[in-house]
């Protein structure tokens, strides 16, 4: 396969199928390089200033969140964010959406989806605890959704069961909307014992860039720019090799990573997850951090097939892999180290100081690009909102019309988003560890912290109906809702992780619903003294151009002082007595 | 007493494990690597739950290979006790310490809950805090653990007592609800049900504690069974 | 009766984790000389004598239901049996 | 390169619980005429040219780890390639 040439790229706008737009490219070829980037360098644009990665459509809005506490010691921009607990304690937690790949192909989309957010957290240095997910699909009565249900709550299990992270709450709603773009968010939150952790950083010229884990593939490729795009019955085949989960590495790699950070910090600077975007994505963000430049041979990156472009390398998506930079004097430490626990790693560059990003491949140099234009010099757009149209002149409040209570009681508790979740949730290991007092079932789940009276209570909302009725008084509902369901559980809210799920931004009403649900968040967060301290955004959530409702999720965490305050939601006993609180 | 805990590649209960021994009844434990080949200088053999090598093509396949197996093998016969809960339950029969097999569970998904067990056997070192049929709630978490063997095999099981746990309910389709059993000289036990996450009340139950109890004393008193 | 036996694969793109698995576990057992493994499933469906469209039905069933489309491919024989 | 095909099936009297399920799965889709499913796994080995004592070394591997005796029973073919 010959690529096509810079001139191509431009003439035959081959940039445009890969989702960088005519002012884009021009930006790129006339004001950053002053050149016409080649395919691999249009590759690494494309995918960086893809929404997924640089979010340029919504930071603006995600400002508007609170970041800070007198408990917060990383918000975000790192790979998690990192709440202090005391004793010398954090937790870190992050929430990740992967919607897409889990409508495409729901087993190993969810079970990715869960891998990669264990990586966000023991990338940290974080020892893992505790996963909590939050789905959405259509109505549960045909056939195509049951699949999707089926699928994606198996590779949940699948991959947290084996790996050996407790799976303690989660929520799992249905409705039309998500019915060809299923919702389906994962959590992980990681104890840190000591509070000093790494940042995701490449620093240090001449400092050494480590690949660890799994082989690379042509997994996945581009997709991040496939997350941020739309379906529609007409891209049925747009089909990039699909990611495989692997948990069995991943579980070596998790273990791998926490003692090389926590037992040897003195090797290491800096050690990120390849998620989207694979490689350019982990070591441009790292280099970029530390104002460093890079340099990266390709030729040593471990390959699972043959023939692989740059282009395909630099983009793929493999699973199971981390990027770490260390101090040349440790190189043999290191590959010893991860030798021991049967995993590749291999010096794949290094650090330079002089802020390019240069990569070669087959002895040729294919990319020599200023590193910061990839995460620094991604236009923000500012797009209007516009009130929908839906939500004018709506003065006829629904009635509901009750002819038998006992009718409509049992209706409701026979409708699926509210019938117990049991038969799902009990596929997912929740005790291993043997730290969960509280499992799902409850208000939140409940992990304490060995040798301590505390524990950690966690929980994930979200209640789209309200969103798309009223998005700002449905966001301020949402972390009402969470926080009520950590108090409820004997907690106090230390903080919060989103994903936030939404149609096209481009789109005014759509971008009014993600900027007024937001406000409502932030208010609420403001109102609490509760930050967000990571989160994730999913837009462009449409079939056919029909949206999905506005759909915050909330990943709300707090701390249990003492594992005596635990309470559960169920009754106890005959003759207790039973209050009702507020009005 | 003093207790190697096996870690092969990808284990998961293995600290859970180690914390029942080091608090549940305070003894010492040891994390031992598969890649070990010596199990000298220690009392009891412990084969932890969850998964191994990820449990790819079948639970306990590959781990049925690791270098400290040969190890483990030569324990049990010199008669210590080795026991082996979920996945090291998997692993003795695949090596063929324990009869039958545990292969997927009747409702051909994972089962993480809580449920009851009977106590069938009470006269084994692994059980003798217990009363006989005294019920006791236990957690299970597995896929493959619906218990399977012929029907001579599981003639010889009843015959020689070595049935030690049954679910009160049919949880997984196992013969008989057969939940653990032990070898003919009954010094190795293997139970799909995990009693190290039933040592304290406020992780659900502390109704495993006493099986660990039960080694202790063994190996303290010298119990005669 | 007719017997359909079917087999699916992974697909060469898609990483075999299990085979993999499996090529190391037989090096330990001591045969080095295996260079590579694919593990995939196998399948016998016995079809009622009276169905018509037998290739089809059994490329539908292949196509929804045993194998991945995204990840597997598939092929089968149709044998008669007693 | 040689390769070998393995194929390994459940004895029959063990309740295949998966290809129940598949079965029941089939009747949903539409598809009455299938009376039964089987489930079984399939490999493909690669051995190097070199390897002596092929067909030992197969049944080892089989015996000892892509089957396990007590509920499975497998066969194989032994084909050459480039
Ligand atoms: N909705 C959000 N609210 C708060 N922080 C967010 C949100 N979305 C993303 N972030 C933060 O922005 C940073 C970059 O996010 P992301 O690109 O998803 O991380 P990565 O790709 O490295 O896993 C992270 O620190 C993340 O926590």
């Amino acid at each position: 396969m010959s690529e096509p040439t810079p001139v191509q790229i431009k003439e035959e706008k081959i940039y445009q199928t890969w989702g960088l737009s005519d002012s884009e490219y021009e930006l790129i070829s006339e004001k950053i390089l002053g050149r016409l980037p080649n395919y691999t360098e249009t590759g690494l644009y494309s995918v960086m200033w893809s929404e997924h990665c640089s979010y340029k459509n919504s930071k603006k809005v995600l400002r508007k969140l609170p970041n800070d506490s007198s408990r917060v010691l990383a918000g975000p921009g790192e790979d998690a964010g990192i709440i202090d607990i005391g004793d010398n304690q954090a937790v870190v937690f992050k929430a990740e959406s992967h919607n897409h790949p889990s409508a495409v192909e729901p087993y190993q989309g969810a079970a990715t989806g869960v891998g990669g957010i264990i990586r966000d957290i023991f990338s940290m240095g974080a020892t893992p605890i505790a996963l909590l997910d939050s789905l959405k699909f259509g109505p549960i009565d045909n056939d195509q959704t049951k699949h999707l249900v089926k699928e994606v709550v198996a590779g949940i299990g699948g991959y947290g069961n084996c790996i050996g992270i407790p799976t303690i709450g989660g929520e799992i709603t249905f409705e039309k909307c998500y019915e060809k773009n299923p919702l389906v968010n994962a959590m992980c939150i990681g104890l840190l014992d000591n509070t000093q952790f790494k940042h995701g950083q490449a620093s240090g010229n001449n400092n050494l860039i480590v690949y660890v884990g799994s082989t690379t593939g042509r997994d996945g490729i581009h997709g991040a720019t496939f997350a941020s795009d739309e379906f529609s019955n007409k891209k049925k085949k747009q089909r990039s090799a699909v990611q495989v989960g692997n948990p069995f590495i991943e579980k070596l790699l998790m273990d791998a990573c926490v003692e090389i950070i926590q037992e040897h910090s003195d090797w290491i600077l800096g050690v990120q997850d390849m998620g989207a975007a694979g490689l350019v994505s982990s070591t441009a963000e790292m280099a970029s951090k530390a104002q460093s430049g890079l340099m990266l041979n390709l030729d040593n990156v471990p390959q699972r097939e043959s023939g692989m472009s740059a282009y395909e390398m630099m983009l793929s998506e493999s699973q199971e892999r981390m990027v770490l930079c260390i101090k040349p004097e440790f190189e043999d430490d290191v590959l010893d180290f991860f030798e021991a626990y049967n995993l590749d790693a291999v010096i794949i560059g290094k650090v330079t100081s002089d802020k390019q990003y240069k990569i070669y491949h087959q002895n040729k140099l294919v990319v020599d690009i200023p590193i910061d234009s990839l995460t620094e010099d991604v236009p923000e757009y500012d797009h209007q909102g516009v009130k929908p149209a839906r939500l004018e002149n709506n003065n006829d409040q629904f009635v509901p019309e009750i002819k038998s209570f006992k009718e409509s009681w049992m209706n409701i508790l026979r409708s699926p988003s509210i019938a117990s979740k049991s038969y799902l949730y009990e596929t997912y290991d929740s005790q291993v560890k043997s730290n969960t007092v509280v499992r799902p079932g409850s208000d939140a789940g409940v992990v304490r912290i060995r040798g301590t009276k505390k524990a950690i209570v966690a929980t994930n909302d979200s209640n789209s109906r309200y969103v798309y009725v009223d998005p700002y008084i449905g966001g301020q509902i949402t972390v009402l809702e969470a926080a009520r369901n950590i108090v409820a559980s004997g907690g106090i809210p230390v903080g919060i992780t989103d994903c936030l799920n939404y149609g096209n931004p481009e789109d005014p009403e759509i971008f009014w619903e993600l900027d007024q649900s937001v406000q409502g968040i932030a208010d609420v967060c403001n109102k609490f003294d509760v930050p967000v301290i990571s989160g994730n955004v999913s837009l462009y959530n449409e079939f056919n151009k029909e949206a999905i409702y506005p759909s915050p999720m909330i990943g709300m965490v707090g701390l249990i002082e003492d594992i005596s305050h635990i309470t559960t939601s169920s009754f106890k006993d005959s003759g207790d007595l039973i209050y009702l609180l507020g009005n | 007493m003093k207790f190697a805990v096996i870690v092969f590649p990808g284990s998961n209960c293995d600290m859970d494990l180690y914390y029942a021994i080091r608090d549940g009844i305070e003894q010492e434990a040891d994390l031992v690597s598969y890649k070990e080949e010596s199990l000298d200088g220690y009392d009891g053999i412990l084969i932890p739950g969850g998964f191994s090598y990820g449990d790819y093509l079948r639970s306990g396949a590959i781990a049925s290979h690791a270098p400290i197996i040969k190890e483990v093998i030569r324990l049990a016969n010199e008669g210590k006790p080795v026991l082996g809960i979920c996945n090291g339950f998997q692993i003795l029969t695949e090596i063929g310490l324990l009869p039958g097999t545990l292969t997927n569970n009747r409702q051909n998904r994972f089962i993480c809950k809580q449920v009851e067990l009977v106590v069938e056997n009470n006269k084994t070192i692994f059980t003798n805090k217990y009363n006989l049929n005294e019920k006791i709630m236990v957690p299970i978490a597995h896929g493959e653990g619906r218990y399977y063997c012929d029907e001579e095999t599981l003639w010889e099981l009843n015959e020689n007592n070595q049935v030690v746990f049954r679910y009160s309910q049919d949880v997984n389709g196992s013969v008989e609800e057969i939940a653990g059993i032990t070898n003919k000289q009954k010094n190795v036990l293997g139970m799909m049900p995990h009693p190290e996450r039933a040592i304290e009340s406020i992780l659900g139950s502390d109704d495993g504690l006493k099986l660990f109890k039960s080694m202790l004393e063994t190996q303290k008193n010298g119990v005669q069974i | 009766m007719i017997l359909v036996k079917i087999y699916v694969t992974l697909k060469d793109s898609v990483v075999d984790v299990q085979g993999e698995a499996i090529k190391d576990a037989t090096h330990t057992m001591g045969y080095p000389g295996v260079s590579e493994v694919r593990m995939g499933k196998y399948f016998e469906l016995k079809f009622d004598d009276s169905t018509e469209s037998l290739e089809k039905d059994v490329d539908e069933i292949c196509d929804g239901l045993l194998a991945n489309p995204n990840i597997e491919s598939y092929r089968y024989e149709i044998a008669e049996e007693a």
